[in-house]
C-alpha cells in the first residue's frame, strides 16, 4: 500500500481517535465500566474472595464486552446522519479498508484500555497472578473479535434505526462462543487443564472473523445508505 | 428591597473586587496555614504519646481524618455555591464551585490512600466493599463527574450551570457517608469525636486533630480562593478589567 | 476532448419503481450544468447516483475524473472545529496531480469563517456550516463537482461567493452539475440545463 | 389536571412506545441481555448451584441496570438532534410533566419486560422461590430510580456530543447505593435477618429522585439547549 | 388592539456576549415582520428567543398569543410516517380555542404530500420534509408563527404554497416573523423588516 493510499485511513483513525478524546475521554467510559462492574459484582454478592476469584474472569470479559457494546451506537451512525458515510463511495475509495480502520480505532478505544487495566480489575478480585497473563491473552484475541462483529451488526440495523434492539439479538449468538471459549481457558489452567485447544479456537475464530466480516460490513453499509 | 439585595451580591460577584478581595486574603491564608501545619504536625508526630493498642501507625489519623472532613465540607461548600450560581447566575460563584472540584477531590483521593494504608495493620486489608468506603469513593466519582461535565463544555459558562445541577444532585452523599457507619455495621469505626457533647477519643490526642483540621481549612480557603482567581484571569483574558487590575498589581510591586 | 462523467439513459430504482425518468449526460471540462425539477422529482438522488453513492439501476454511467459531492445533509461533523473538519477532508481525499488545494486556513477565510476557527461546527449557524461544507472543495478540489442547492441558508455575499467559486473552477477545466430551485448560479457563462422528472409511479 | 393539559403528555408517551415498538422491539434488547447474561454467567463461572444462587440477585439487577442504560443514549438525543426537543419550551407546556412522561416510557420499555420476566431469570439461577418476591419487590422500587438517574445523566450530558463517556461516570455513583441497597435486601433475607431497613431506605431514595430529579432533568435540558 | 409580542432591548448573551445588538419589537395582529441579517448575525438565536426556547439575558419580553416556531431542524420524527407525525403534533399541542385546525390529512394533501401519508419522514426529500414540518402550522394553528428560513428546499410551487398559507394567517388575525436570506415572503400586504445585526465581539 503506498503512501497516497494510506492517507486517508490514516486521517480517518487519527479523527476517530480525537473526536473520542474530545468526547470527554470516551476511552475513559469503558475503565470507568470495568471497574463498576468490578465494584458492583462484590457489593451484590457479597466480598469474598473465593466466591470473588471464581468469578472475576467472567465479569472482566463481561466488562470489556460491555464497553465495546455501549460504543457501538455510535460506530457509523453519527457518520450516516451529518453525511460523511456516503462519502465513503464516492470515487473510489478502499471502503473495505475505511471500515477496518473504523473497527480499530473502535477496539483501541474501547478494548485497549480495559485490557490495560486488566491487572489492576484482577487483583481487587483476587484473582492469582498466573492467572492473568492467560486472561489478557484471551482478551487479546478475543475483544478484535467483539469489534468486528459488532461492527457488523451495527452497520445491519444502521438504516433501521433502531439502534441497540435489534444490535443485541444480532451480537450475541456470535458473541457467546467467545466469551466461553476465552473463560474456559482461564477456568482450565484454574483446573491445572491444558489451555491450547481454547486457545487455538479462539485464535480460528479471529482468523474467520477478519478475513470475512469487514466484507459483510461493507456491504451491509451500502445497501443502508441506499 | 429585595432588589437592592440583588444588586448587593452582584457586587460581591464582580469579577474585579473579587479578584482585590482574593488578592489581598490569599498571603493571609497561606502564612496562617503554614503555621497552624507546622503546629499540628509538631504535636501529632512528637508530643502525643504513642496509643496503647496501635502504637504509632494511628498517627495517621492527623492527615486522615482532617482530609476525610474537608472532602465533604468542601462539597458543601459547592452546594452552597452551586445555589447561587443556579439562582443569580453569578459568575464568580460559577468559577469558585467548579474550581472547587479539583480540590475536593484532592481530598478525598487523600482520605481514601491513607485510610488504606491504615486499614493494612488494622484490618488486614487495604480495601473492603463496606458502606462508609464505598460511599467515599462514589463521593470521589462525584467530583470526578462534575469536573468531567464542566470540562465537556464548549462555553464555560453554561458547562458551570449544567455541573451545578449535577452538585444539588450529588449532595445526597454526603449524610449517607457521614451516617453509614450507624446505618450499617461497617468495619470502619464509628464517630468518636463528637463537637457537640463529649467524644469518646481520649483529650491528649485531641489538639493536635484540631491543629491539623483549622490547617486544612485554611489551606482549602488559600487554594479556592487562588484556583479561582487564575480561572477568572484565564477567562477574561482580553477583558479591560483584567488588564486594569495587572496594571494596580504592578504599581505594588 | 472526453467528457469527465456519460450517462446514458441512466436511471435508479427504489421498490422496483424508478425514481426519475433515465436521464442522458455528457459534462465536458469547463462546462456547467444546472439540474431543476419539483421536489421529490428525484434531483438529490440523481447526484447521488452519479457520485457513485447509489448505483444505477439501469442505463450506463462513465466516470473519468476525481469528484467531489456535497450533499443535502452537510458532511461536517459537529464535534470537530471548523478547521480540524477542513484539516480531516484535505487528508482525508485523495490529491489529485492536477489541482491545487488551499490550506484550511486560507479556505476558511474566503469562506468567511475566518474569526470561527476554532469554533465546533455544531456551534455555527445555518449559513456557516453550509460555507463550512462548501470550503472542501477548496482544500480537497476535484474535476467535477456535484453540488446538491449549494445556496441553501447562504446569504447574499455568501451566495455571490459560491459563483465566484463556480467561475473559477470552470476557467480552471473543472466541471459542475448544481441542483437548484429559488438561487440559481448567475455566471457569464452559458448554463446547461437538466430538468429532473419523478418516475413512474410518483407522478 | 384537566383533559386538555393531559393531553400532550398522553401524546408524548403513546408516540414513545411506538417509536420503540417500530424499532424492532426496543424492549426485546433488555430481554435478550437478561437471559444472555443469565446464560453466560455460569458458562464463565461454572454451574455450581449454591454460586449461582449467591450471585443471582446481583446478576439480575445488573441486568436491569444495563438494559437501561443502553437505551439511555436516545433518551434526549434523537430529539434534540431533530428539532423536537426545543419545541418543549415553546409555549408554556409543563416541561416537568414531559419529562417524567420520558421517564415513565423509558422504564416502561426496558424495566417493566425485565422485572416481568425476572421469575424465569430467578428459575434458572437456582433462587428460591421465597426470595424472589423480594427480589421483584426491589426491582419495582428500585429500576424507577434507575430511569430517573439515568434521565438525569442523560439530560446533563446532552449539549456534549459524549454518548456513553461521561454518562458512565455520572451514573454509576448514584446508582450504586440503590444496588448494595436491593441485593443487601435479598441477601439479608437468605440470611434469615431484617429486610425492612433496607426497602425503606429504597423507598426513600425512591421519593428523594422523584422529588428531585425531574426538575434538574429539566433544568439541565433547558441549559443544554441554550 | 394589544400586540401579540413585545420585545423591549430584547438581546441574548452567550460567553458572557450579546450574540446580536438589542432588539425592539411590537408584533400586531395581522402584521408580518420579515427578518434579515447576513449569516450568523443571530437570527436564530432571535426567533429561539422570542419563541421561548432561550432566555433573553436583558431587556424585556412579553408574549400574549399562543406561538408556532418552525426552526431549521424541522421538528420531524424521522421513524414516524408523515400521518404519525402530524397527529402528534395535532395532540402535543394544546388547543387553540380561536383557531381551527385542519386534520392531518387534509393538511398532508394541502402540503402535496397527498401520496406519501405513510411514507416515513425519514425517507422524504428535503423539500418533502420542509413541507411535512410547515403543514404543522395548520393542524396545530397558533396565533403568532415564528419561521426560520421557511422557504428553504421548496420548489416555486410549494414557495407560493407558504405565501398563501402565510396570507390565509395573516387575514386571519394571526401574525408571523420570517427569517429570510433569498426568496421573501411575496404578499399584496406590506411587510414590516427588520434587520439584525451581530453584537459587538462578533463584528
Ligand atoms: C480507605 C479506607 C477509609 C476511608 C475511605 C475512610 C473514610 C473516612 C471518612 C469519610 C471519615 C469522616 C466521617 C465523618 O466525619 O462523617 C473518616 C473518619 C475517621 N476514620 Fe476513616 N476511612 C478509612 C479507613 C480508616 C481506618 C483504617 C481507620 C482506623 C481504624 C479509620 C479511622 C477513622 C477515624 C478514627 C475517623 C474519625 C471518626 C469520627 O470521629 O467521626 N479510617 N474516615
Ligand atoms: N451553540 C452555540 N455555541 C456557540 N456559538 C453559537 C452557538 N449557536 C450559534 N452560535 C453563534 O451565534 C451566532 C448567531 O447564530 P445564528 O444561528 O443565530 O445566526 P443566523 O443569523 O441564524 O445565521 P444563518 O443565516 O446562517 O442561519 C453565530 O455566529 C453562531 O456561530
Ligand atoms: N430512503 C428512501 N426511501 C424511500 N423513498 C425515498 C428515500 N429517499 C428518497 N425517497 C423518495 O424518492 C423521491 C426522490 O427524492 P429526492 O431526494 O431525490 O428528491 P429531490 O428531487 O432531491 O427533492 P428536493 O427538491 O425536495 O430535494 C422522493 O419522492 C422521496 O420521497
Ligand atoms: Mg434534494
Ligand atoms: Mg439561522
Amino acid at each position: 500500500m503506498n503512501r497516497s493510499k494510506a492517507q486517508p485511513l490514516i486521517a480517518l483513525l487519527l479523527s476517530d481517535l480525537k473526536r473520542a478524546r474530545r468526547h470527554g475521554g470516551q476511552s475513559l467510559l469503558p475503565l470507568v465500566f470495568l471497574f463498576s462492574v468490578v465494584a458492583m459484582i462484590p457489593l451484590g454478592i457479597g466480598p469474598g474472595p473465593n466466591l470473588l476469584q471464581a468469578i472475576a474472569p467472567g465479569m472482566i470479559w463481561v466488562a470489556a464486552l460491555l464497553s465495546g457494546l455501549l460504543a457501538l451506537d455510535g460506530l457509523f451512525k453519527s457518520d450516516f446522519d451529518d453525511g460523511t458515510l456516503e462519502q465513503w463511495w464516492v470515487g473510489d475509495q478502499p471502503v473495505i479498508r475505511l471500515v477496518l480502520v473504523r473497527l480499530g480505532s473502535h477496539w483501541l478505544i474501547t478494548a485497549l484500555p480495559v485490557i490495560v487495566l486488566t491487572p489492576v480489575a484482577a487483583q481487587m478480585l483476587y484473582l492469582p497472578n498466573a492467572a492473568l497473563g492467560l486472561l489478557m491473552l484471551t482478551l487479546l484475541i478475543g475483544t478484535p473479535i467483539l469489534s468486528l462483529v459488532g461492527g457488523l451488526a451495527s452497520a445491519l440495523t444502521l438504516g433501521t434505526r433502531q439502534g441497540g434492539a435489534l444490535l443485541g439479538l444480532l451480537i450475541f449468538p456470535l458473541i457467546v462462543p467467545v466469551l466461553i471459549f476465552s473463560t474456559g481457558a482461564v477456568s482450565a489452567f484454574l483446573d491445572g487443564l491444558p489451555v491450547r485447544p481454547y486457545l487455538l479456537l479462539l485464535v480460528a475464530l479471529l482468523v474467520l472473523a477478519l478475513s470475512l466480516v469487514p466484507l459483510a460490513t461493507a456491504a451491509a453499509l451500502r445497501l443502508n445508505i441506499e | 428591597m429585595w432588589t437592592q439585595i440583588k444588586l448587593a451580591f452582584h457586587k460581591l460577584g464582580s469579577p474585579l473586587i473579587f479578584y482585590r478581595f482574593a488578592q489581598t486574603l490569599i498571603p493571609w491564608l497561606w502564612g496562617l496555614t503554614l503555621i497552624t501545619l507546622a503546629a499540628g504536625l509538631y504535636q501529632a508526630l512528637f508530643v502525643v504519646p504513642p496509643d496503647y493498642q496501635q502504637g504509632d501507625s494511628y498517627r495517621i489519623l492527623y492527615i486522615h481524618v482532617p482530609a476525610a472532613w474537608q472532602a465533604m465540607a468542601t462539597y458543601i461548600v459547592m452546594t452552597i455555591l452551586a445555589t447561587i450560581t443556579l439562582i443569580w447566575r453569578i459568575r464568580t460563584a460559577e468559577i469558585m464551585a467548579m474550581t472547587a472540584a479539583p480540590i475536593g477531590a484532592a481530598f478525598t483521593l487523600i482520605c481514601l490512600v491513607t485510610g488504606a494504608i491504615w486499614g493494612r495493620p488494622m484490618w488486614g486489608t487495604y480495601w473492603a466493599w463496606d458502606a462508609r468506603l464505598t460511599s467515599m469513593l462514589v463521593l470521589l466519582f462525584v467530583y470526578l463527574g462534575i469536573m468531567g461535565l464542566y470540562a465537556a463544555f464548549d462555553d464555560r459558562r453554561q458547562g458551570a450551570r449544567i455541573a451545578s445541577i449535577l452538585i444539588l444532585v450529588g449532595v445526597v452523599n454526603i449524610p449517607i457517608i457521614h451516617f453509614s457507619v450507624e446505618w450499617w455495621t461497617t468495619l470502619h469505626q464509628g464517630s468518636t469525636i463528637n463537637l457537640f457533647g463529649p467524644s469518646t477519643m481520649d483529650a491528649s490526642m485531641l489538639p493536635p486533630l484540631i491543629w491539623m483540621t483549622v490547617a486544612v481549612k485554611l489551606m482549602f480557603g488559600a487554594l479556592l480562593l487562588q484556583r479561582a482567581r487564575n480561572e477568572l484571569l484565564d477567562q477574561d483574558q482580553r477583558k479591560k478589567w483584567v488588564l486594569e487590575a495587572l496594571r494596580m498589581g504592578g504599581h505594588d510591586s | 476532448m472526453k467528457p469527465y462523467l456519460t450517462a446514458n439513459q441512466v436511471s435508479f430504482h427504489r421498490h422496483s419503481e424508478a425514481v426519475f425518468q433515465p436521464i442522458d449526460l455528457e459534462l465536458y471540462p469547463a462546462t456547467i450544468c444546472v439540474v431543476t425539477g419539483a421536489n421529490g422529482s428525484g434531483k438529490t438522488t440523481l447526484l447521488r447516483t452519479l457520485a457513485g453513492v447509489l448505483r444505477a439501476s439501469e442505463g450506463e454511467l462513465t466516470r473519468d475524473a476525481s469528484i467531489a459531492f456535497i450533499g443535502h445533509r452537510a458532511g461536517v461533523k459537529d464535534d470537530l472545529s471548523c478547521i480540524e473538519n477542513l484539516v480531516f477532508m484535505q487528508r482525508f481525499y485523495p490529491k489529485q496531480a492536477n489541482r491545487h488545494p488551499l490550506t484550511p486556513h486560507q479556505a476558511l477565510k474566503q469562506a468567511g469563517l475566518g474569526p470561527y476557527i476554532r469554533r465546533l461546527a455544531g456551534h455555527l449557524s445555518a449559513g456557516q456550516r453550509r460555507r463550512l461544507a462548501l470550503a472542501k472543495l477548496l482544500v480537497a478540489p476535484a474535476d467535477v463537482w456535484l453540488l446538491d442547492e449549494p445556496y441553501t441558508s447562504l446569504d447574499t455575499h455568501a451566495c455571490q461567493w459560491v459563483d465566484e467559486l463556480l467561475d473559477g473552477h470552470l476557467s480552471d477545466q473543472g466541471a459542475a452539475i448544481v441542483t437548484a430551485h429559488q438561487r440559481q448560479p448567475s455566471l457569464a457563462r452559458t448554463l446547461h440545463r437538466l430538468e429532473v422528472v419523478a418516475g413512474a409511479r410518483a407522478a
